[in-house]
């Protein structure tokens, strides 16, 4: 049996590209697997990990599901899973796939949960990964602080001791002694991303309510949120244009010591290096984002991707893309991504893997932060939410509205685009 | 009907057969999306039915009753009679008995504890997965996470899940996953703030590109006009680059040029600036950047209209201006630009009409930024039906955006020809026959 | 009467202006072939390493270069060809044969530009997949036809009417039906124009990105300008300028050895499409 | 193929071109449209050849009615005022194009191309493109290529006024030529007078879409039926005195000069206001019917010379003479007219 | 103003179009280039106000040195052939528009516009646009734009080549009135013989970038300076016979017939090709050095008729006389020739 097997991954980088080679791989283990079974099958994969960004490859997808030629695997955020299962557009693999057997039954079970949506399992996750917040040790130094208190800072920020206030004021300390470039106190991601929604929760504001399932708006932890990045921006640690920049030319920056703090992904170690850096440890320190005020929580939301398969009229394909995912995800392969991505392991026996234990990032970086991650929530209208969330940020960054207004404007757009779905606070 | 009617006629179709299709019908089709709530969760095509935990607590909030929320929660895996017969069938009687002995009249909320049921079964005959949950499908009770294409199908189901008849209605109308008419699109659209920006930001768009366009084009025309043919050939050739050029590849270029370690920064920090982002540092910059870039484009077509336009003008005329005692600057202003009246009008309204749709070059430099601010109408039309960061097309509300635009253009594409004196254009066949 | 002036303070103020253009296209053909230190604009040594794309593959999601080319071909020809061909016959009739409510289809001409193709992506879509083209380079290619054909049909029509009755007269007077002599006789007037369609169009296909993003996201039939956009907005860490540099110049050379070959063509166009 | 057009009337859109006209032309005559600008000559033209559809009226080629046909099917030939040649085709790809529309085989047209080349002087520019033709070649391609098919009639548009006068000289003579040749029905369009009078049978002058006269050169040229069709036939052109009747002269207007009226017209009733017509070679010094004036003008024409001469009340007559003379600007002279050949007019400008 | 042309040279890119001409044109004058379409007229008059540029030469208006100046500070008028009246200006606009671009206070302005359009007949016009006017009185609204600031020469560029023959007539007179009235130098390009006799003061007759021959329009007729003079000028055309000097006399070519020579010129010797210019006025019936032909074409004009006669050896004589006598086509008709007016000219064409 000749089957053809499309794979397409977003927001992937050279280093990703195990997410479709993983599958390459796993079609041969499962060819090799029907042809003791006395089955001929014979599996081309064809991928594309080739996309403009997010946005491109989201429409894409979607077209083409609409269009009934969606490819049969797609690698994407966990987010589109609400919006696309309501849809119809992807099959759950709890249809095809033994969960309680090996390899799922190893992958952890708050990753499996992130991948489900309703109760009903319909995506495997692909990697995991967490957004942590950094420190440019030599700037700190400048500022004053020592060794050991760089040594402490996370610590310090998981206790709640050390808050975005504080980053502010360091930020400005090394503006103001020149130790960095005006705009280079802190210097955020700068594009949309899970990351803002960290933000928001560290000044206490909640994505969703577990009770009834719906998104909320905390319009005082949203304001103080935008209030944070209105003050960096009015302090001079932030550029008021800063979104929008290049992101080649914004890692270079921070790999190289311009900035003195910003925050970024797991994955980012691994960009470091190839900017130049190659001496993380001695250079950089990383913690959870840290809390914004007293009712605030250090956090980090981890956003891992997840295979998902799609609907099919064949079923056999739909079978065929589930097993293959679900061989991708054996601890082995799986490793390989880990590690050549720099993204963080998705199942336990991945530490028995040597290539991954051996690993000091994926393991420091799970210890210190996996433990605290939270995920965004998986319901339909949380693109529209985010959506929202960040226009008003941009908005109130960028000085076109106040944080006030810009909350106004939010509740607005939110009320009418979220209806009953939205609790507001 | 004259015979050449049949041919004028045959010959016209096959465009019009291609504008039907991917000018009218869409236009057509888009008034219609601006007045749904489509988007990607409810599809484009139409939906189906499903009941799962969302769309549970939705009736909840629409006030199901809680009886009925419990029924259908509860219903789950039962190992009844009937499913055991049927795996009977499937899979013979000792499993079925076995099952039965272990976990008759159970229900199972889940499909997995099933599995698990199955697969605890000392002969366990079952042994591939799909079969293992085709067998546990044979006991399920529940309707809930089932896609139900039809109307009448969910209907059935709702009926021999003994759902009270009273409840029905409602629960078919939420757990409906397509789309539904409404013009709350329209009052969205007039509430937000950012609607009246990105008219503004459209305003600014046309108004200044155009200036730039007529303006420069004007400049390159008369200018290469006077010019040796070999230096006029080689501006013209510069400034058509920009229009054949890839777009995307020129926005490379400008990229090049203005970003933090482009060309400008870098020549300036070599005069000590710090180097900054010319294209998006500031909303001044970023409009500058557009207008720019679109005007670069722009004003080579109206530097080939006015230059052939010019060249149209009789010499004699210019030569009659110069014995006349005219200077250069007299002969531009008296002569020339007099005579150019009605290319500058066809520029400025076939311009404005492609500013006012366009958003190729913005969407690849500023794409809307910084902040929104140099976010135009057809840009954010673009965004919210295909282009963002959450995933979520919002195909109704980016139809809306678009449908206005469409009503906006054809007002002014008519006010344009009316200007125009259209029936000049049309000179009657003189051929009769 | 050009000699009765000074040249040179109009030629200065048409290179400043022109500068940047001159600068980014000087910078574009110098970066692919040398490399600097960053942060200097003087290049330290040249290399071919920016053009490795054309002999190895850049990653694996796509098709490699050529192919990739040959797809932008296939769809700028054909786009091209349909087009000319559509226009040509539209424009005759327009320009020449009475028939009824022709003022309404010229007027419609004008009116087509105002609606923003582009923005009614998703009507074209779900058309695009009614027909099963969705996702097809034949999808991409109608729709990229649609768009540039008000603006083919108004120059050809410019075109036809510069052409004298008289030889359309003396034509049927010689006893040819008006098709002949559309067909033997008109044409081979209007073919300065009939080349200015086929080239504009194909440049403009050549170019083309939005349609090809949304409407052909597929690996099988990407083109160009999605390839280079892929390069562009990608986050890698090896975004390099100088290999974007190096494929964008590979790009654009077929539409300026174009350019410079009919240029002449060209600028015919709006003198024929405008008159009015 | 004789011609034959009844009640002829033809509009473009809300304007009457044509009203009522009826025009018989034999078989074998050349005929001149002769007329001003505008007045309707190539509409005229255009509808008997089917390009234009006549609004009214029964057009007759032979005992034919071919009012609905199409022109393709009337077997007419064309020359147009710009020649509309073929560009794109050399010379003998234009001649041999109607016979090639007419799917005839290739031998016979290679025979009838080579045939009417040889007739209109033209066998070895067959290779040239029309723009490589001088614009009297030009010309005769058109013929040529209007010929070729042998039409039942041939139809000539202003077919020399984009010739320089020289050549316009040579054509007149080679389309004569041509056409009494072939025997040809054929009828001319043009405004110049010259051209109508030297080349055809008869002429049908026409002003204002209504046809004024119809009837042979000379007889136009002696016997005008209206001092419209004095006035436009006549080189240098004939002078108009104005005045009124009295006593059987004329009273020539603000002055007391009298006139004797021609002696072959019924005198009109005293006080008809009469117009009198006298040609540039009928006021000439020699003549009886002595008129004063003072030379208000002079031209010399190579081997003639012209003169105004402006009378005691403002009018102007006109005379021609060979040179030798010696009489100049402002000189007073006392010519006389011919009597036998002034023509009077009526007051709707009728000839009496 | 006098102009004066020392050899002046101009050539456009390597096409040569005028070399080393010179010519005087006096005060006052009004002289004619005439000649033959493409042989340089229009350049050399394009040349004379500044529009081209001279490669070589000198030109001067009066004593001025005016060569290196350009066309804005000449202070010429010119009148082109398609009038190139500004079609955006109505017509008090556009004679405005000299004075205007020379700042002239707007009653000074109004005054001269006033003037000069009383002096060309235009008053009721001035609030026209060119597009409604007909082609006579675009004529003289160029003529007006080109005199209102009182130039020191007007040149004129085919002035009358676009209007009908009988405007033609008449703007004839009214240029001349002018420049008589206004006295100034004046420069006329035409390619019509007729205009340049009958309007100007001297003829300048170029051919091939050359002048030919300058003179006075009735030497010019009467004395031509080689063939191409005579074949130019007269209209019908001078028919040429060509044969070779044998005893004093012209024996034609083939043919046993022989000539005498004008008795005023000096025989060449014998053998030498000889070409005799008879203009049709002098091959009459009544004239005495008879000869013999076929009549091959008669034309009527309107007073005259012209007739081709064919001699026995192929040579065509032009004869032209008054209407009346009633040869037809093909009669054998004995003409005589008038000695004295017979021309006679060398082998390489020039005069004998
Ligand atoms: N297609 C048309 N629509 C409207 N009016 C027309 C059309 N064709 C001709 N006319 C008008 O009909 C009248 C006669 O035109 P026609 O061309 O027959 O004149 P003509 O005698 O040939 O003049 P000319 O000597 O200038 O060619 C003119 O007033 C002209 O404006
Ligand atoms: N700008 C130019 N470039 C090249 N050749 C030119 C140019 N202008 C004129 N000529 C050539 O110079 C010659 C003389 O041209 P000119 O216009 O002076 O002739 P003309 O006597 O005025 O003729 P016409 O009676 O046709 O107006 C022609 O052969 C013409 O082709
Ligand atoms: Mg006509
Ligand atoms: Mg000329």
């Amino acid at each position: 049996k000749d089957v053809t097997i499309t794979v397409w991954a977003g927001g992937s980088n050279d280093s990703d590209a195990y997410r479709w080679e993983a599958i390459e791989m796993a079609a041969d283990i499962l060819e090799r697997e029907a042809a003791i079974e006395g089955e001929e099958l014979n599996i081309t994969v064809e991928s594309k990990g080739q996309f403009g960004n997010w946005q491109e490859f989201k429409q894409a997808v979607t077209l083409a599901a609409e269009a009934g030629t969606a490819p049969n695997i797609v690698v994407t955020s966990h987010l589109d899973i609400a919006p696309w299962s309501e849809a119809g557009y992807i099959v759950p693999v709890e249809e095809y796939l033994d969960l309680d057997a090996w390899p799922l039954n190893d992958i952890y079970p708050n990753l499996l949960e992130i991948a489900a949506f309703d109760d009903v399992q319909w995506g495997l996750p692909q990697d995991a990964e967490s957004r942590p917040f950094f420190f440019w040790k030599e700037t700190m130094k400048k500022i004053g602080y020592s060794d050991e208190e760089i040594a402490a800072l996370p610590a310090k920020v998981e206790s709640g001791e050390y808050t975005l206030q504080n980053i502010l004021e360091d930020a400005k300390k090394a503006v103001d002694m020149e130790v960095v470039e005006k705009g280079y106190g802190f210097y955020p991601r700068p594009s949309n991303g899970p990351d803002y929604a960290q933000f928001y929760q560290s000044f206490g504001g909640e994505l969703i309510d577990e009770e009834t399932g719906k998104l909320v708006l905390d319009k005082k932890a949203m304001e103080e949120f935008y209030q944070f990045f209105a003050d960096a921006v009015a302090a001079d640690v932030t550029r008021k244009n800063h979104l929008g920049t290049d992101w080649g030319q914004w890692y270079k920056e921070v790999a190289n010591g311009k900035a003195a703090t910003w925050h970024g992904g797991t994955w980012h170690f691994g960009r470091y290096a190839q900017e130049g850096n190659q001496d993380f440890w001695n250079t950089i320190e990383f913690s959870l984002i840290p809390a914004g005020n007293e009712i605030g929580r250090p956090n980090t939301i981890t956003h891992p991707l997840v295979y998902l398969i799609t609907d099919n009229t064949n079923d056999d394909v739909e079978e065929i893309s589930a097993n293959l995912v679900k061989i991708a995800s054996e601890p082995r392969i799986n490793s390989l991504h880990a590690i050549q991505s720099n993204h963080l392991g998705i199942a336990k026996q991945q530490s028995n893997i040597e290539l991954y234990a051996n690993n000091r990032w994926a393991d420091e970086a799970t210890k210190r932060l996996l433990g605290h991650a939270n995920a965004q929530p998986n319901h339909v209208n949380y693109g529209a939410y985010s959506e929202a969330l960040f226009k008003g940020l941009e908005a109130a960054w960028t000085g076109t509205k106040s944080p006030a207004e810009a909350v106004e404007e939010v509740e607005v757009q939110m009320k009418a685009t979220l209806g009953d779905e939205l609790i507001i606070r | 009907m004259q015979r050449s009617s049949w041919l004028g006629l045959a010959f016209l179709s096959p465009a019009l057969i291609v504008v039907l299709l991917f000018f009218l019908v869409p236009v057509v089709l888009t008034g219609i999306f601006a007045f749904t709530n489509m988007s990607t969760a409810t599809g484009v095509k139409g939906g189906s039915y499903v009941l799962n935990a969302s769309s549970l607590r939705a009736l909840v909030d629409a006030g199901l009753p809680e009886v009925t929320r419990n029924q259908i929660e509860s219903a789950g895996y039962r190992i009844d009679e009937k499913g055991l017969a049927a795996l009977a069938g499937a899979h013979g009687q000792d499993v079925a008995e076995e099952l039965s002995k272990n976990h008759a009249g159970e229900v199972f909320t889940k499909r997995r504890d099933v599995e698990r049921a199955l697969k605890d079964l000392n002969s366990n005959p079952i042994r591939k997965t799909r079969d293992r949950k085709a067998a546990a499908d044979l006991f399920k009770r529940s309707i809930l996470n089932q896609r139900y294409q039809s109307r009448e199908a969910f209907e059935t189901a709702l009926n021999e899940a003994g759902i009270p008849k009273s409840d029905r209605p409602l629960i078919t109308e939420i757990a409906y996953t397509g789309w539904t008419w409404t013009t709350a699109n329209f009052d969205l659209l007039l509430s937000l703030d950012s609607t009246w920006q990105y008219a503004k930001n459209t305003g600014i768009y046309v108004t200044f590109t155009l200036a730039f366009n007529v303006i420069f084009g004007l400049f390159l025309a008369v200018t290469t006009f006077y010019l040796p043919a070999a230096q006029a050939t080689t501006f013209r050739a510069i400034w058509f680059l920009p229009r054949i050029l890839p777009p995307v590849l020129y926005i490379v270029l400008w990229r090049w040029f203005t970003w933090d370690t482009g060309f400008v920064s870098t020549v300036l920090s070599g005069f000590g600036y710090p180097s900054k982002n010319w294209m998006l540092d500031t909303e001044y910059h970023a409009w500058v950047t557009v207008v720019l870039i679109n005007g670069f484009v722009g004003a080579s077509m109206g530097m080939i209209v006015f230059s052939s336009a010019i060249r149209a003008i009789p010499t004699s005329m210019l030569y009659a201006s110069e014995v006349d005692g005219a200077s250069r600057w007299q002969q531009v202003w008296h002569i020339i630009l007099p005579q150019l009246r009605w290319p500058i009008l066809f520029i400025t309204s076939y311009q404005t009409m492609s500013l006012l749709t366009s958003f190729e070059y913005i969407y690849l430099s500023t794409d809307g930024g910084p902040g929104g601010s140099t976010e135009v109408w057809a840009l954010a039309a673009f965004h919210t039906a295909l282009n963002n960061y959450g995933g979520n097309l919002q195909y109704g509300l980016g139809a809306t955006y678009a449908l206005l635009l469409v009503i906006i253009g054809v007002l002014a594409s008519l006010f344009y020809l009316r200007l125009f004196n259209f029936k000049n254009l049309l000179t009657k066949p003189r051929i009769e026959g | 009467m050009k000699h009765n002036f000074r040249n040179w303070p109009v030629l200065l103020v048409l290179f400043i202006f022109s500068l940047p253009l001159l600068i980014m296209l000087t910078f574009l053909v110098v970066d692919t072939f040398t490399t600097k230190v960053p942060g200097t604009l003087v290049p330290n040594a040249f290399t071919l390493n920016h053009f490795r794309f054309l002999w190895t593959d850049l990653d694996d999601g796509s098709w490699g270069i050529y192919g990739v080319t040959l797809n932008t071909f296939i769809f700028a020809a054909s786009t091209a060809a349909i087009v000319t061909a559509i226009s040509v016959m539209a424009g005759y009739a327009l320009s020449r044969l009475s028939f009824p409510a022709r003022g309404f289809f010229l007027g419609s001409l004008i009116v087509l530009h105002a609606f923003p193709t582009v923005t009614l992506i998703i009507a074209i879509f779900l058309i695009l997949q009614i027909l099963g083209l969705y996702n097809t380079l034949i999808g991409v290619i109608i729709v990229k036809t649609a768009l540039e054909l008000p603006f083919g049909i108004w120059v050809m029509k410019g075109f036809y009417d510069t052409v004298p009755w008289e030889i359309e007269m003396a034509g049927v007077q010689d006893g040819a039906s008006r098709f002949t002599v559309w067909w033997k006789l008109i044409l081979p007037q209007v073919q300065p124009g009939l080349m200015a369609i086929l080239i504009f169009s194909f440049l403009s296909g050549w170019s083309e990105f939005v349609l090809p993003m949304v409407l052909n996201p597929g690996t099988e039939a990407q083109v160009l300008s999605t390839y280079l956009a892929t390069l562009l907005l990608d986050t890698n860490a090896n975004s390099d300028f100088n290999l974007i540099s190096a494929v964008g110049l590979f790009y654009a050379l077929p539409v300026v050895i174009i350019y410079l070959i009919f240029q002449n063509k060209l600028m015919n166009i709006y003198g024929g499409g405008t008159k009015g | 193929m004789r011609i034959s057009i009844k009640n002829f009337t033809k509009t473009f859109g809300d304007t009457t071109v044509i009203k009522d006209m009826s025009l018989e032309i034999e078989s074998g005559e050349m005929l001149a449209l002769l007329g001003p600008s505008g007045c309707g000559k190539s509409t005229t033209l255009f509808s008997i050849c089917g390009i234009h559809r006549m609004n009214a009226g029964r057009l007759q080629f032979g005992d034919k009615d071919v009012s609905k046909r199409p022109p393709q099917e009337r077997n007419v030939g064309v020359v147009f005022q710009n020649y509309a040649l073929y560009p794109h085709m050399d010379v003998h790809a234009n001649i041999a194009f109607p016979l090639k529309v007419r799917k005839e085989p290739r031998t016979e047209i290679e025979r009838k191309v080579r045939e009417i080349a040889a007739l209109v002087h033209i066998e070895e520019l067959l290779q040239r493109k029309p723009s490589q033709l001088s614009g009297g070649q030009q010309q005769r391609v058109a013929l040529a290529r209007a010929l070729v098919r042998k039409p039942d009639i041939l139809l000539l548009d202003e077919p020399l006024a984009n010739l320089d006068a020289k050549l316009r000289l040579e054509m007149r003579s080679e389309i004569r030529r041509i056409q009494q040749q072939t025997g040809i029905t054929a009828v001319l369009v043009t405004h110049d007078q010259v051209e109508a009078m030297s080349m055809c049978d008869r002429i049908a002058l026409m002003n204002k879409g209504d046809i004024v006269q119809v009837c042979k050169p000379k007889e136009m040229y002696d016997n005008p039926a209206s001092d419209f069709v004095a006035g436009f036939l006549g080189n240098p052109p004939i002078a108009f005195l104005d005045g009124i009747a009295k006593d059987g002269e004329i009273r020539l207007a603000n002055s007391e000069v009298g006139l004797p009226l021609p002696s072959n017209i019924t005198a009109p009733s005293d006080g008809t206001q009469l117009r009198l017509g006298i040609r540039p070679e009928f006021f000439q010094p020699q003549n009886d019917l002595k008129v004063t004036g003072k030379v208000s003008f002079v031209e010399t024409q190579g081997r003639e010379d012209l003169f105004d001469v402006t009378l005691a009340n403002g009018a102007i007559l006109r005379s021609i003479q060979s040179r030798g003379g010696d009489i100049k600007l402002g000189d007073e002279v006392t010519w006389g007219i011919s009597r036998e050949h002034i023509l009077a007019f009526g007051p709707s400008g009728e000839r009496l």
